[in-house]
Parts: structure tokens; C-alpha cells; sequence
């Protein structure tokens, strides 16, 4: 099993100072899914953003390094990094409504890459999309290639991108709360889709979450975040049966569920909450 | 830094537009001489950087040797009077017709929302000309023109943001606390108009003082006699290969108060919203 | 007063389809909900659970009647609200608030937090004075966990939790008997959305509040619920107490529901598992139009009868040679044999209606399997059993896809998983259907089309006069059939040796196979 | 959204050309006057006007005298202009080219400055290209067409005097056209000397009605393409690893454009009005000219005709946006 991913004291700020992230690190090997998982404003995106090289103006990475497959994707210069981007490291994104390009074909859209990075030629890549179409278990893929995303269903146009994400044979996909806006019984289909197709190509998954359930289903590994901080970090199985941060186990507790009464559910105590935010302001004390 | 911004805006904006307001309000005090009297020896005598240039005639004399700056002092006036009474009444009826139709929805909607098809369908400033040509010259048919025609600017606005205000929570909110339809109206939906409404205030004003100055150039505003910018321009126009400043002057005049009534509305724009006020 | 706080009769709202408007006239009418029922008692709490598009937010919206109601009745603390304009509706508001979904859109953003409480006191005269408004709103503003600090502030500078304690405390201002509560946590972090939670349950017990909460989160719901009700497609599919939903669901799709919810407790199979019945869900046989294969005898003729009993349609009866009539003119004889491709090209074409496909036809020969073969019996068994059933699937999938989906009810035999002496080639070709039905299944999962299995035991038909007994009687077999595809089991073993057999296979298999050849 | 729709849309013209109609026969009837006098010439009898009242049907009501006038204006019967003495329709369709051809010529130019201007600000985003143009946009927003076409003369008349300020053409090339599309004849015959004088009349009024729409264009198509440009599709093509080009041509351009497209639309109509200043302004031989003199002149049968001339092109020019806008939108062609 070799490492795919390998985030080092990984700092993003804002430009006009302030850290969203605060020296993170954490790895990823091939076939393993690392959940990241954090409230809003826990700096998850943040780090999802630096690896793909899109973070927001505003924002840039001030110390540490993104090591991908042995080269530090900060040390690349524009062009090789974008030559890796889409071939190598692809992402399936939030908002399936959103993630396609409403005036263009669906075929047009999951070749584009194929054609681009591997220079296949037209007939070439469409039946490649036609393939990975099936593999997602998409019915009627050939018409669903000549299609538009107005046509497809939420979940469809899910199962679109995560072929078109598998489509290069990527080594890392950056999947950034690839179930959050699907009903339920459909973000089931998807995990698991997500996680057979995984399996089969090998691929190294830095699966972005707030939702613990989801990680205890679909993730091997588990970062907790808290205010851009690593909060608890390892296993599943250790994270889920035996967090030792306040927070991690806190945020258990307050998630609610429905195999337990209402009792069983208590919200994290405000003091949870401020030691870590205090933790936060003397980072930010020691690092200006 | 946004503060600053605005500040500017509205300062810059404002301050112009508020001293023409004063120039237009004090023209008889401030202008030189009578904007009428004609001195045929001062014919098209050109302003004063300009050689032969007489110093009593600042900015030079017409065809017929008038001031031209007590006749652009002078124009200040029907420009300004036309700019706030056309640009207010326009705002009224343009906003009351399009919050009925935003609100009630239904019949009152599609008759309204047809009118402003129809009346869209025709060249403003064709109707314009027509409509004063039909019910006579004057101050007034100015104003009842500019009325008539460019109520749909703002009924179009005000409709379009009321539907999208009626499609907020908050108007539910209001029905289930038990507001009444004409309360929820005027106290929910307008004020979250209202300074879109302002903004376009001040645009309608800039697009009354052209449309003045149009018609005046057309020779259907007010008595020719009296200055106007736009009458200026077609004066202008007529010796522009002879002393280009006679158009000039007014036209800067107006380009000027056009400018400073848009960035008035920028200003108000920012400053006017809550969100973006921070 | 008696009786319960809101009792709700019938409830419909139809809704114009813009979408499919024609080019003159009204747009046609979509019922958003449909047919409900409910009854709340002072105190009690209701949890409206359904996935989007379910019709539970319509639903609210229509109990505090933001909405009008289509039909049906609504009626609150003894009056009838249904259509009550909103004079008479003003002094009922006061008991009956509801909370927004969307904190962002449901403040006016140019009001400030106190004027916002305030209003429904002013507007609702539970205080006529201005102060005294103003002072009710601090204390629900204290009351919701925010402080009165806070009624001097915009919405635009608060959090979205700080601005949901904000529809809260509005909500609680006049003091209610009822809120109604939609999604109200859904855009939350979990640490807020708790926080949320425990609020509300504290007001529900301080207040003597009572509840309707609409949400698509069945955990969350669970908090607050007393009495559950799930919705699909504008109807309730389940109701009743929340223990009782949560921990023994009667209905496929409840099933199916709870079974989606991810719990933060790690279960590698959770991923794998087939979804509750693997899409195998069929609300109602009731509106469906069946066609049923081999209905010239022993079961398909019961199908046929139960079938119409149970409120179908249409049922196409199909036999071999056509022909045949029934009382019922809901029945339309269809010739079909299916190991006939154009009979079955032509019934997909003739019967373009159907929802519901019932493969029961199928032959037996008692053959050994290595003694001659007496006219090709296994080619045959195979054929028809195998290949004509394999055919008809194909041939309807697209049918019930296109009709919206439906369900597909292949017919085996318990002979699919038990091997029995001198029928081995009937036990190969009933193998081959159950392990068919189970790859069309995986393959229609997401289309909407239930696939289900049936491995009856003997059944006491003219076909298998040579069996011994025990032989269930067809009736009971069916029955057990209908009603197993309504509770969504994706294997039906009707009758009891079917059982015995399929709970012994797991278990005791030598032994079972022992019985069973006793039995021959 | 499907062809129904499209269908309504086209339906709903008539609605609104009806009431154009009506407001037309509204304004020439509530003129101070008798409208049989404009159809006469001077020295007609009292008689000879009772007959044609008659003939005419004014003798009718109101809404009988309406159905008359709509026969009449649906077969092109404006009747005579008073001061020129022409049929109208005639005098019309003898105008409409030139302008046609001004507003066509004008929306070419806008277009193309707003789309390049649109690039540019894009391609330097939050450098001080993006700055420049965006202040220069301000400021050509707020100034309207009619001060543009004296900036012109001024500019390029007087005091750098390189074009023509008046006309359509030189008549001292004394050429003969067939057709009123003098550019686009010019251009297919093949004679560049013509095509040069005309363009050297075309360039001032057509950059004056061009810049006003060019600078409403460049706003809509910068919002909607900064809009695009912060979508999921567009992260997608970013994280595909191409270049920014391809991206904003690719992916964000096409969905940008739809929008900007309405509001061209819009204010297309806006740049036809404009037509009646601007041609006054460069004595441009267009129907606004030709407008503007009928009012000035009272000759109500003119203006009328003109009126509804107007009218039509704005109706027409609206429904040609909105198909257009269907066959940019996948959502409403399929």
C-alpha cells in the first residue's frame, strides 16, 4: 500500500492574516477513504481546495507541503500542475445540480478529460463514457451520453460525475460532500457506488463530510476537525468505538439518532467548543 | 474600505448635484447679466482664454450675442424643476402600478404587465416628441410626458422585486403572525423596495433632464425665448464650424449633471443596503 | 374542550403543473397531497418524515393554512379552519405559529430581532402596546436562548443558528398551542442543530406545546416525536407511535428509509446490504393493471380473482391458446404463449399499460434426469420456465419503467433452493428463475421496478396431483403472495413448507432435504 | 419550458400589437382637429368632407371608426402624408432600409466592443485593465446616445474635422441604387469608393447608438460570466486541469451569454429609438428623421404610419430574442 496523499503541517491563511487551517497533516494510501469531517468553518474545504489548487483569492497556503505520489503539488509550476489535475486527481463535487455544465452534453463533458490528458480521439472516448456510464449502472448510457443535465435525475447526474471522475483512472479523488444535497435512500446508492468503484480502480479517496454516519459507512481513515485544527485522527474503528478527544466524542453524542430516544442526545458543551477556540488563538499567538 | 467608497460616491455624487440645485434656486442672483438681452456686436464671441475674448462674457456669447453662461445659469432651472417633478411623479406611478401587479397577482398582473408591453413597443423618445407636439409645448407637457412614458421603468423594477420578496419566508412569517394584506405590503415588502426604488430615482431624474434637454433640442419644451440646455445645442448646432463652444458648454453642463445623479445612485446603492452597509 | 387539538379529514391540495401547460386552457391539476388524515392531541408531538417531493412541506403549509386546501377538512381547537378567511383566521393564529424552514429568508432583513418577535404579538393583539410588545419579545428571545441583548440587532449579523432561536422565539411570542416546524435544522452543524433540538423539547414540556415536525432527517425527528407519519407521493404510507415506526416498520418504504440512514456505528455490510428489499416496494395492488401469464388454471386463475378482489385495474389474463371470459370487465383475455416471441413482442405492444407482470406460467415434466429424455423434457422445462419468463421481464421492464414503475412477480418454486429426486431438471429450470429474478432485480433496483421472487411449496393444483401432501391450497398461496409484495419482501415463501424449508436452509440442510424427499 | 411555451410567447404578440393598434388610433383621434381635414388637400369643399366622412365611416361610433382604421392600417392604407404628398406606406418602406441598416450596423459595433471588452476585463481579473474598463464602462452607461452624437460632431466634425457630419451618402458620387441597403449594395457590386463614403457617414451615428449598448452588454455579460465563473461546472474544469482560456470559453461564455442576450434584446429596441435623435442629429435620411419632421409638421396620416412602424420592428425584434434564447438554452430546445 503505498502513500497517494501526504498533507505535511499543511497552514492556509488569509491573505489580510488569520489561519483557516493550522498546520494539518494527514495521509492517504492507495484504495483507502479518509474522511475529513468538521462543522463549518472547521477548515475541511479549506484543505479539499489546496490540494486541488483552487483556493479562493482571499486565501493562500502559507507553510507546509501537499505531497502527491512523492511531488509536492506546491513546488509545480502552473502548467505541470495542471497537466496532473484531471489525470491524476480528479473530484466529484457537492451539488450534482450544480456540477454539470447545464449548455453542454453529457458526452462532451465526461470526454473532455479522456481527450485532453490522454489524447484519445473522439469515437475513442465515447466509448470509454459509454463504459463508465455502465459501470455506474446508468440505464440507457448510450442515450444518456447525448443528453443534457436538465434531463438526468439528481441522483443521474451524481452517477455522471462519479464516472466522469473515475474517468482518467485518477489516482486521488477529492470527493467534497458528494451525498449532502440527496435524499437518503439515494445517497445510499451513491456511497456505494462510490466505494465499489474505488475499490475496483485502487483509487485514494479524501472523502470531505460533516456527517459522522456517513464516515463510519464509507471511510477507513478519519480526521476530525475543529477550527482548521486536528482534533483526532486514525481508524475508523478508533474513532468510532474509542475517540479520546472531548470533541470527537461530544459530537457523537449530539448526533442524533433514530434507534435512540430523545434523552440520549446531548448538545456539545460550550466548553468543548472554547478550548479548542482558545487552542486556536494560541496557535495563532505563537504563529502571527 | 467599502465606507470610504461610498462615502465618495455619495459625497462627489451629491455635492454636484446639490449645487446645481443652488445655481438652479439662485440663477437670477448668480447669472452676470440678462440671459436674454441680446448685443449683436458680442455675436458669437468666443470664451475668455481665447483671444478678442471680452471679460464680462465668461464663456462667450451666442448667434444672437446672449450670455452663454447666464443663459446656462438660467437653464439650470426647468432642467432641475423637470429632473425632481417628472422624476418623482414617474416614481409614484411607476411603483404603485408595479407593486399592484407584484402583489395581487391574477388579472390586475396581466393588464398591467400587458400595458408595459405595449407601451415598450413604442420609441420612448418618438412619443415623447409626439406627445408634446400633441398637447402643446411647456414645462408642463414636459413633465406629463416623461410621466406617461417612463412609468414603466419602475413598474417593471418594483413588479419584478415584489414577485421575489412575495417568494421569501418572511412574507409567511407575516401572513401566520396575522399581518393584513395591505400591511404586509407596506410594512414587509416595500421597505425592502424602497432603496431600489431610490436608486432608480435618481436615475429617472438623469433621464429628465435628458429627455428635457431632447425636446428642447427638437424646439418642444418650453418657449424659445427662454434658455434651455438642449435649446443651447440646437443653437449650437446650427454655428458649430463658427464657435463650437456655444454647444459645448451646455452639453458638458448636462453630461455633468448626468454623471453626478448616477454616481449619486451608486453610492445610494450600497449605502441603502444593510447587508452590504457593513 | 374534547377531542383532539387539530383533526385533519381528507386533506388534498392540488396544484397547477406549469410545466405542462397546454397551450390554451389551465395548466392540468397534480395533487401535492393527498388524502390525508391525523388527529393531535393537546400536547402530543407529530413527526412528518418523507424524502423530497413527499408533499410534507405543502402539507404544513396547508395545517397553518398558508396554503388552501383542495379538499377535505381542517379542524383546530373544534373550529373548522379549512376555509376560514383570514378575519376569522386572525384570532386562531395566535394559537397556531409555525416555524420557517430557511432562517435567512424568513427575517425581514430590515427589521431588527425585536421588532421581528414583536410583530405577531401587535398584529395578533395579544398585547396592544407597543412596550408591552416589544417587552413579551425580549422574553421570548430570553426564552429561546438568545437573550434580549440581541433584540437590537439585524438578522444579517447573526449566526444561522442564533437567527433560527430568532423564528423560535416569533413562534413562542403569542404564546401557541401549536407550532408547526419545518426543517427547521436541516441547513444546521450538528452541535447547533442539537442545540436546536433540546430548545424545542424544552418548550415543548415547559409549554405544554404541541408539535407537528416536518423533516426528511428520520433521526431527527426521532428526537422530538411522539407519533411518526411517513409520507411518499402526497400520502401517508405509515403512521403510529415512534417506537413503533422506528423499531418494527410495517411498511417496505419505512423500511427502505431507515435502512438508507447512515448511524455513526460502523457495519461493513451497511454499504452492501441489499436496500430494504432491494426496491422490491409496492404500496397498493389497488389502480394497478396486472398482466398475468398461465391464467387458464390452478394459480394464475386465482391471481386473476384475488387480484380484482384486492382493487386492481385491469388484469390482462394471458393463457396459450386466448380466448376465455370473466364476469369482471375488468379482465382482458390475452393469447400468450410465452415462449412465442412475437405472442410476447405483440402482448408488449397490446398491453402498453401494464404495471404490474405476474410470470406464473410454466410446465412440469417428472423426468429423470439421466434416463432418456422423453420428448426433451428438460428442453422444454427449461424454455418455458427458464427462457419464457427471462423473455417476458425483458420485454415488460421498459413497459413499467415507462409507466412510472410497478412491480415483477416471477414464480418459482421452493424446488429453486432444494434439490429433490427425479425432478431435476424442473429443479434446474426453477434455479434458473430464482437466480434470473435476483440479477433483474440489482439491474431495475433504481427504475422503480420491484422484482420479486415466489418459492411456494406444493401447491394443491391439478399440476401436481402426483405430489403428496402437504399441499397448500392456491388461495392461500396468493394471498400470501399479495400481501407479501405489499410488505416488500423480495423472497416470498408462501405457505408453510416453503417456510419450513427456507428457515431450515440456513440452518439444518441435510435434514430438510431428508423431509423433502419424504415428501416425494 | 418547451415549444408550447415558445408558442405562447409568440401568441402573446398579438395581444400587444392589438393594443398598440388601439393607443395609435387613441393619439391620432384625440387630436385637437378633424382627422377628415388632414386627408384632404387645401381647398375642399364642406361637402367634399361630408363625403368623406361618410366614405371613411367617421360618421360611425367610435369602435365602428376603430374597425375601419384596423382594415384600413392591416392592407397598408396609411393614406397621404400631408406635407409631402406621398402615400405613406410608400414613404415608409422608402426610409426603413436606411435605418435598418444604421441600427444593424450600430448592434454589430456594440456587440463587438462588449464581447472584447467583456474578454479583456475577464482575462485580467482584479488587475488594473479590469479597473480601466469598468470605470470607462461607468461612465458610458450614465451618458446617453444623444450626447454621444454631439461629442462626435464636435470631435470629429469641427475640431478634427476627418467625417462627414450630415447624410447618408455624398451626393456628388451621384450613384444609382436598386435597393435601399445602399452599404450592403455597395458592398455586393463591388464598388469600394461608394463603400467607403458611406461608411465614413455610417461610422459617427452608428458608434453613437453602439456605445450606450455596448456598455449595458459588457456589464450583463461581465456579472453573468463572473457568476458562471464561480459554479461547480467551472471548479470542475478546473480541477479537469485546463487553462483559464478554455475555461471561460468553454464552459462559462455559452451559459453567460444567454442573459446577456435577453437584455441585448431589450435594448436593441432601445438603440431603434434611439434611431430618431441620432438620425435628426446627423440629418440621417431614416424614418427617425422622417419622425421627428412629421411631428414637427402635424402630419398626423406620417406619424401614425410611422408609429406602428416602430412598433413592429419592436415586437418582432422581442420575439426574435426570445427564439434565439431557445436555441442558446438546451432546457428550452429539447
Amino acid at each position: 500500500m503505498s502513500l497517494i496523499l501526504d498533507i505535511a503541517g499543511l497552514r492556509v491563511s488569509l491573505r489580510r492574516g488569520g489561519h483557516l487551517v493550522r498546520d494539518v497533516s494527514l495521509q492517504v494510501a492507495t484504495g483507502q477513504v479518509h474522511g475529513l469531517v468538521g462543522e463549518s468553518g472547521a477548515g475541511k474545504t479549506m484543505i479539499a481546495k489546496a490540494v486541488l489548487g483552487i483556493l479562493p483569492d482571499a486565501v493562500r497556503v502559507s507553510t507546509g507541503s501537499i505531497g502527491f505520489k512523492g511531488t509536492d503539488l506546491l513546488s509545480l509550476s502552473p502548467r505541470r500542475f495542471r497537466a496532473l489535475l484531471g489525470r491524476e486527481i480528479a473530484m466529484i463535487p457537492q451539488d450534482p445540480l450544480t456540477g454539470l455544465n447545464p449548455s453542454r452534453r453529457i458526452v462532451a463533458q465526461m470526454t473532455d478529460t479522456l481527450r485532453h490528458h490522454l489524447g484519445q480521439s473522439r469515437g475513442e472516448a465515447r466509448g470509454n463514457a459509454l463504459r463508465l456510464l455502465q459501470e455506474v449502472q446508468i440505464r440507457d448510457p448510450e442515450k444518456v451520453l447525448d443528453r443534457y443535465p436538465h434531463e438526468l435525475s439528481g441522483g443521474m447526474r451524481q452517477r455522471v460525475l462519479i464516472a466522469m471522475a473515475f474517468a482518467t483512472e485518477p489516482s486521488l479523488i477529492i470527493a467534497d460532500e458528494p451525498t449532502t444535497a440527496l435524499d437518503v435512500t439515494v445517497q445510499k446508492q451513491i456511497l456505494r457506488l462510490i466505494r465499489q468503484m474505488q475499490e475496483r480502480h485502487g483509487t485514494a479517496v479524501l472523502f470531505v463530510t460533516h456527517d459522522l454516519g456517513v464516515v463510519a459507512k464509507i471511510c477507513h481513515q478519519v480526521t476530525v476537525l475543529h477550527t482548521g485544527q486536528v482534533v483526532e485522527q486514525g481508524s475508523i474503528d478508533h474513532v468510532m468505538s474509542n475517540a479520546a478527544a472531548p470533541f470527537t466524542r461530544a459530537l457523537m453524542a449530539a448526533t442524533p439518532r433514530y434507534d435512540q430516544p430523545a434523552d440520549a442526545l446531548h448538545p456539545v458543551p460550550e466548553a468543548v467548543h472554547q478550548t479548542l477556540r482558545d487552542a486556536a488563538r494560541t496557535f495563532d499567538g505563537r504563529n502571527p | 474600505m467599502t465606507t470610504a467608497l461610498l462615502n465618495w460616491r455619495i459625497l462627489v455624487g451629491g455635492g454636484i448635484v446639490a449645487l446645481l440645485a443652488l445655481i438652479a434656486l439662485f440663477a437670477p442672483l448668480l447669472a452676470p447679466v440678462d440671459p436674454l438681452e441680446q448685443d449683436l456686436f458680442l455675436e458669437l464671441l468666443p470664451p475668455w482664454w481665447q483671444a478678442d475674448a471680452d471679460p464680462t462674457r465668461a464663456l462667450g456669447a451666442d448667434s444672437l450675442g446672449r450670455d452663454v453662461l447666464s443663459r446656462l445659469i438660467h437653464a439650470a432651472r426647468p432642467a432641475l424643476i423637470v429632473a425632481v417633478v417628472a422624476g418623482t411623479l414617474t416614481m409614484l406611478l411607476g411603483t404603485a402600478l408595479g407593486l399592484m401587479a407584484g402583489y395581487m397577482g391574477g388579472v390586475v398582473d396581466t393588464l398591467i404587465s400587458r400595458m408595459v408591453d405595449i407601451w415598450t413597443s413604442f420609441p420612448a423618445v418618438l412619443l415623447a416628441i409626439m406627445l408634446v407636439a400633441l398637447i402643446g409645448t411647456g414645462l408642463h407637457s414636459v413633465i406629463i410626458a416623461i410621466v406617461l412614458i417612463d412609468w414603466t421603468r419602475f413598474c417593471r423594477v418594483v413588479r419584478a422585486e415584489t414577485l421575489a420578496q412575495a417568494e421569501m419566508e418572511y412574507i409567511d412569517a407575516a401572513v401566520t403572525g396575522g399581518l393584513r394584506r395591505g400591511a404586509i405590503l407596506f410594512r414587509e415588502v416595500l421597505p425592502n423596495i424602497l432603496p431600489l426604488v431610490i436608486v432608480l430615482l435618481t436615475l429617472e431624474m438623469s433621464i429628465a433632464i435628458i429627455v428635457e434637454a431632447v425636446l428642447s433640442f427638437v424646439g418642444l419644451s418650453v418657449s424659445s425665448d427662454s434658455p434651455t440646455w438642449g435649446g443651447m445645442i440646437a443653437e449650437g448646432r446650427q454655428v458649430i464650424h463658427q464657435a463650437w463652444w456655444v454647444m459645448a458648454f451646455p452639453m458638458g453642463l448636462i453630461l455633468i449633471a448626468v454623471l453626478a445623479l448616477n454616481l449619486l445612485g451608486d453610492g445610494l446603492k450600497t449605502a441603502l443596503d444593510p447587508v452590504l452597509r457593513r | 374542550m374534547t377531542g383532539p387539538l387539530l383533526q385533519v379529514r381528507d386533506l388534498t391540495l392540488s396544484l397547477p403543473d406549469r410545466s405542462r401547460a397546454p397551450l390554451f386552457g389551465r395548466p392540468p391539476l397534480v395533487d401535492i397531497v393527498n388524502g390525508i388524515s391525523l388527529d393531535l392531541a393537546v400536547g402530543q408531538s407529530l413527526g412528518i418524515v418523507g424524502e423530497s417531493g413527499s408533499g410534507k412541506t405543502s402539507l404544513g403549509r396547508c395545517l397553518v393554512r398558508l396554503y388552501p386546501p383542495t379538499s377535505g377538512t381542517i379542524r383546530f381547537g373544534g373550529t373548522d379552519i379549512t376555509d376560514a378567511s383570514e378575519a376569522v383566521m386572525r384570532p386562531i393564529r395566535k394559537d397556531l405559529q409555525m416555524i420557517f424552514q430557511d432562517p435567512q429568508s424568513s427575517l425581514n432583513p430590515r427589521r431588527t430581532v425585536g421588532q421581528i418577535v414583536a410583530q405577531p404579538v401587535l398584529a395578533l393583539s395579544v398585547e396592544t402596546d407597543r412596550r408591552a410588545a416589544l417587552k413579551r419579545a425580549d422574553a421570548a428571545l430570553d426564552r429561546a436562548g438568545l437573550g434580549h441583548a440581541f433584540a437590537a440587532r439585524y438578522p444579517h449579523e447573526l449566526s444561522g443558528g442564533q437567527r433560527q432561536r430568532v423564528g423560535i422565539a416569533r413562534a413562542i411570542a403569542t404564546e401557541p398551542r401549536l407550532i408547526v416546524a419545518d426543517e427547521i435544522v436541516s441547513g444546521l452543524d450538528v452541535s447547533t442543530q442539537a442545540q436546536i433540538l433540546a430548545l424545542l423539547n424544552d418548550l415543548k414540556q415547559d409549554m405544554g406545546l404541541s408539535l407537528i415536525f416536518i423533516s426528511h432527517d428520520l433521526s431527527v425527528v426521532r428526537v422530538l416525536a411522539d407519533q411518526v407519519m411517513v409520507m411518499l407521493g402526497g400520502r401517508v404510507v405509515e403512521e403510529g407511535a415512534a417506537s413503533a415506526v422506528f423499531d418494527h416498520p410495517r411498511h417496505a418504504y419505512t423500511r427502505e428509509l431507515i435502512d438508507a440512514v447512515p448511524l455513526p456505528v460502523i457495519d461493513p455490510e451497511w454499504l452492501n446490504a441489499e436496500q430494504a428489499g432491494g426496491g422490491t416496494k409496492m404500496a397498493e395492488i389497488k389502480g394497478q393493471t396486472v398482466l398475468v401469464t398461465g391464467t387458464s388454471r390452478g394459480i394464475g386463475k386465482v391471481f386473476v380473482d384475488q387480484l380484482l378482489a384486492a382493487g386492481a385495474a385491469k388484469v390482462y389474463a394471458a393463457t396459450r391458446s386466448g380466448g376465455g371470459s370473466h364476469a369482471d370487465n375488468r379482465v382482458v383475455p390475452v393469447k400468450l404463449d410465452i415462449t412465442s416471441a412475437t405472442d410476447i413482442a405483440a402482448a408488449a405492444r397490446d398491453c402498453a399499460d401494464v404495471t404490474v407482470l405476474v410470470n406464473n406460467a410454466g410446465i412440469n415434466h417428472n423426468s429423470k434426469l439421466l434416463a432418456t429424455d422423453q420428448a426433451g423434457a428438460a428442453a422444454a422445462e427449461m424454455e418455458t420456465n427458464y427462457l419464457g419468463t427471462l423473455n417476458m421481464c425483458r420485454a415488460f421492464a421498459p413497459v413499467i419503467t415507462d409507466n412510472g414503475g410497478g412491480a415483477i412477480v416471477n414464480m418459482a418454486s421452493i424446488l429453486a433452493r432444494v434439490n429433490l429426486p427425479l425432478m431435476g431438471s424442473l429443479c434446474a429450470s426453477k434455479a434458473a428463475v430464482y437466480s434470473m429474478t435476483q440479477g433483474i432485480r440489482a439491474e431495475l433496483a433504481s427504475q422503480g421496478v420491484a422484482v420479486f421472487a415466489v418459492l411456494p411449496g406444493a401447491v394443491d393444483t391439478d399440476m401436481t396431483k402426483d405430489f403428496p401432501p402437504p399441499k397448500a391450497a392456491p388461495a392461500d398461496i396468493v394471498a400470501e403472495v399479495l400481501a407479501g409484495m405489499q410488505a416488500g419482501e423480495a423472497d416470498i415463501y408462501p405457505g408453510d413448507m416453503a417456510k419450513g424449508v427456507s428457515g431450515g436452509l440456513a440452518a439444518d440442510r441435510p435434514g430438510v432435504i431428508a423431509e423433502m424427499a419424504g415428501y416425494v | 419550458m418547451n415549444r408550447s411555451m415558445l408558442l405562447r410567447r409568440l401568441l402573446q404578440a398579438i395581444p400587444t400589437l392589438f393594443g398598440v393598434s388601439v393607443v395609435v388610433f387613441v393619439l391620432v383621434r384625440v387630436v385637437p382637429g378633424n382627422p377628415i381635414a388632414m386627408m384632404l388637400p387645401p381647398g375642399a369643399t364642406a361637402a367634399d368632407m361630408e363625403r368623406l366622412r361618410v366614405a371613411y365611416g367617421l360618421d360611425g361610433s367610435i369602435v365602428e371608426q376603430y374597425v375601419i382604421w384596423l382594415g384600413q392600417a392591416l392592407t397598408g392604407a396609411f393614406g397621404t402624408s400631408i406635407s409631402l404628398r406621398q402615400d405613406v406606406l410608400e414613404l415608409v418602406l422608402g426610409r426603413l432600409p436606411a435605418t435598418l441598416e444604421l441600427a444593424l450596423f450600430a448592434t454589430v459595433l456594440a456587440v463587438t466592443i462588449g464581447v472584447l471588452a467583456t474578454m479583456l476585463g475577464s482575462l485580467y481579473r482584479g488587475r488594473w485593465p479590469e479597473t480601466l474598463i469598468d470605470t470607462i464602462n461607468g461612465f458610458t452607461l450614465a451618458v446617453p446616445d444623444f450626447i454621444w452624437a454631439l461629442a462626435l460632431i464636435l470631435l470629429f466634425g469641427v475640431v478634427l474635422p476627418i467625417l462627414p457630419i450630415s447624410g447618408r451618402i455624398n451626393p456628388r458620387l451621384g450613384t444609382e441604387f436598386l435597393t435601399g441597403f445602399y452599404l450592403l449594395e455597395a458592398l455586393l457590386t463591388g464598388r469600394f469608393t461608394v463603400l467607403g463614403d458611406l461608411l465614413r457617414h455610417i461610422i459617427m451615428p452608428s458608434i453613437a447608438l453602439a456605445l450606450p449598448l455596448a456598455a449595458i452588454i459588457t456589464r450583463v455579460l461581465k456579472n453573468s460570466l463572473a457568476e458562471a465563473m464561480v459554479q461547480d461546472y467551472v471548479m470542475i474544469a478546473r480541477v479537469k486541469g485546463f487553462s483559464r482560456w478554455r475555461i471561460i470559453w468553454q464552459e462559462a461564455l455559452r451559459n453567460a451569454a444567454i442573459p446577456a442576450l435577453t437584455l441585448t434584446g431589450v435594448q436593441f429596441t432601445f438603440l431603434v429609438g434611439g434611431t430618431v435623435l441620432v438620425e435628426k442629429i446627423f440629418s440621417y435620411p431614416g424614418i427617425g428623421n422622417m419622425a421627428i419632421d412629421a411631428v414637427t409638421n402635424r402630419d398626423l396620416p406620417l406619424i401614425q404610419g410611422l408609429i406602428l412602424c416602430f412598433a413592429v420592428i419592436f415586437i418582432t425584434v422581442n420575439l426574435l430574442v426570445d427564439l434565439s434564447y431557445a436555441l442558446l438554452n438546451p432546457r428550452l430546445r429539447s
